[in-house]
């Protein structure tokens, strides 16, 4: 695993997870979240996960898949409507959901990327989602203080990886996946295809490899969309 | 009902004028691109990471090019991909010049409930608070009345509020009404509906425009 | 001045710029700094220019053409030791120089831009640039507040720009000019190239052209680097 | 005076191992690259927007691929560009395996002064104090003394102070000293020089390195 090899395999990853541990995961409705890691993550066995993404997915897609089995105990998310088994593992008390406004969410992972200390907005200002954020006085206006996002492991799905981790994504693939890959201790990235370094323009490189400590090469997705199933059984 | 939705829908459209960024929740606004003037060009964006989507592919949809909710689409020449940061950054510093969302419940100053309705269902609060907070113009479309016939447009929202002060126009079956100076103003009613339907279900105070006009389609 | 067609002259550029405007400019050492805006800029006879950007170029490159004129009444950068005229007018008091910290400055562009109402950090915390910066306590530690920044007008340099704005860069001349492309209420591209809609790969964009107003064509550089010159005169 | 910043660029080369990414200032450490056993692999980051930064090129240098000094420069395989946001970004976060500076002043706590000298020399303040912040070594490399013999290396910096407490290691042409829990050590002495030559000219109290070596290139 040296700086400029991090190919490495499922099974390996399966021992970055961990019982409590903080993971983000890139995705948006399912759509870029890395269909093997979270396999992988499934047959690691750990629990008591708190999870941070934009949404839990659908029940049998992305991050839905992981939560249906009951092993999150927190989610941090935009979003639980298309996966209604979240809603009812709230609503029953094993599931505690935070909810964010989504592009709010994406600047905190974003701030924890950066490495910066947070931000002040008015989005959510007065409502139930802003109850327990301080709120900062700059002048005369009031805003609501919102704190870094950073995880004890990220996992990412990309277009392409190189064997430094310098990737790229496809098309709304992209969504939160960048800045997901910048905000935990370790990051794992799924790559649909793994190429040599010097094989990627340096113009198309959304994320650098500097961020990137583990790649596995991807099989594509394993689950059905919604609009590809022909009832919604 | 199916059929009040696409009325809705119909009318929201005509909100769209040419040249405009153009930002749709999900249910009923995504019905609105069937309904728009074809001889205007606009650019729709998409939360997730599209400035200048499509209608839905006719045929062999990309899992990994869809709209917010999921759905696949297709893009436009001049289309651009990004990431969601940057996607609610053009929404925030004011690029989106009309978003049409889904409502659960308006105020009469505009206060718009869509989020959650609490113990039942809990959708999340999506990307709708920055639009509501950065969209030069924010049309809610619901249907007037729950199905038991409770007022959805009301006094006080009595579900947990989105956000303050954001609505400008409220598109229902029955009628539009715009808000201005956190007053709400009744302009339009569709012809089947009497005043007296529309009174009887509004629980929110309006006054009406002195130009009253039927919603025609 | 269509949505799709946002072509224009230098001339018509002129009357965008006005006496006492907030001028945000691209660039990085003159790198990226648009070298025919720079000179509709001189043209204009605009004066009284609060000028925000990274550095302060060199007496004959990039912004420092327009420094060296005494028509900036305030600077905003990070850095002028390459443009000694801008020291000696800071020296003086004939320009005003405000320094920030190089990153913390392109996020205050990039927050400005995005539509965030400022952010924390420690940097700078007890230094001389803090001086005026508010600070706020979260939990038990405190953090100076750094401001959005937004200005009237923005000027930047594209590799290539579509009739519609969508830009693209070129290596390191990319370096502020995406943010300072957001953050001013208008912006005006000078483009190596100009190609019609639909001529870009949507992956390849870095600037959505839902930010710009005026694009221009390009001549390319009209000043010689530093290690060009056979001496420094 | 030549010789002594090559010297100096010489000993700091050796802080540089194989597969750190690396972050080198304008001034001597711009030397730093020219010295580098050629066995090792590294990344040098640059501010304005590159990972992989090549050498000089040999010609047809190109005017938008330069350093953050704005010299021209080439790119590895492997190298990226990307916006300066995204440069400070990774600095911040600690992305940066070792920072070499260069610096006006020292104190004996780690502070460093290298931004300005107020009424005379106003460089600004650039990228160092991200540097200082998010770098996991920060290296400070000058000459030991002014042109007139007035040491650098002090108990408080009289110059403005650019970070507090943050480097790591002071390399000079005549000693290296390291800064662990804001006291200072004198790990080497160069060859030519005394111990007094160090202790006459270095105002900082220091403490002597049981393991005190002569500098070796």
């Amino acid at each position: 695993m040296s700086l400029f090899n991090k190919i490495t395999d499922y099974d390996t990853v399966k021992s970055v997870f961990f019982d409590g541990m903080t993971l983000l995961f890139g995705g948006f409705g399912g759509v870029g979240t890395p269909p093997g890691l979270i396999d992988c993550l499934i047959d690691s066995g750990v629990k008591n996960v708190n999870l941070i993404g934009n949404d839990a997915g659908f029940p049998w897609i992305g991050m839905g898949k992981f939560i249906c089995m009951e092993r999150a105990q927190t989610l941090l998310a935009s979003h639980i409507g298309s996966n209604p088994v979240a809603g009812d593992l709230m609503n029953q008390g094993k599931l505690k959901v935070e909810f964010s406004p989504q592009g709010i969410l994406v600047e905190r992972i974003r701030a924890g990327g950066v490495g910066l200390d947070g931000f002040l907005t008015e989005i959510g200002k007065g409502t139930k989602l802003a109850y327990d954020k301080p709120l900062v006085k700059i002048g005369n206006k009031e805003f609501l203080y919102e704190a870094p996002i950073t995880g004890d492991v990220s996992i990412v799905y990309a277009k392409k990886a190189d064997t430094f981790g310098n990737l790229l994504f496809d098309k709304t693939a992209r969504n939160t996946n960048p800045y997901v890959a910048m905000a935990s201790k370790i990051t794992v990235v799924e790559a649909d295809e793994i190429v040599p370094m010097g094989s990627l323009d340096p113009e198309e490189i959304i994320v650098p490899g500097i961020y990137v400590k583990h790649i596995v090469q991807s099989k594509g997705y394993n689950w059905k969309w919604k609009w590809e199933m022909t009832d919604n059984a | 009902m199916g059929d009040d939705r696409q009325r809705i829908a119909q009318r929201a459209a005509r909100e769209v004028k040419d040249g405009m960024i153009v930002n749709l929740g999900i249910g009923i606004p995504s019905l609105v691109p069937d309904f728009l003037d074809p001889s205007i060009q606009v650019f729709f964006q998409a939360e997730n990471g599209i400035l200048g989507m499509g209608p839905t592919p006719a045929s062999q949809a990309d899992g990994n090019l869809s709209n917010a909710a999921g759905l696949p689409v297709t893009i436009v020449p001049g289309a651009s991909y990004f990431d969601s940061a940057l996607a609610f950054g053009m929404i925030r510093r004011g690029c989106i010049d009309v978003s049409i969302l889904g409502a659960l419940q308006v105020s009469v100053r505009g206060d718009l409930a869509n989020w959650i309705v609490p113990g039942k269902r809990v959708p999340g609060v999506g990307g709708a608070m920055e639009l509501a907070y950065g969209a030069k113009n924010l049309i809610a479309l619901m249907t007037h009345c729950e199905k038991d016939g409770r007022p959805k447009i009301l006094q006080q929202c009595s579900l947990p509020i989105t956000a303050f002060h954001c609505v400008k126009k409220i598109i229902t079956e029955r009628a539009v009404f715009s808000i201005q100076d956190k007053e709400m103003i009744l302009d339009e009613i569709t012809p089947e509906f009497t005043m007296r339907d529309i009174q009887n279900y509004t629980e929110a105070d309006f006054t009406i425009s002195p130009h009253l006009q039927p919603t025609t389609s």
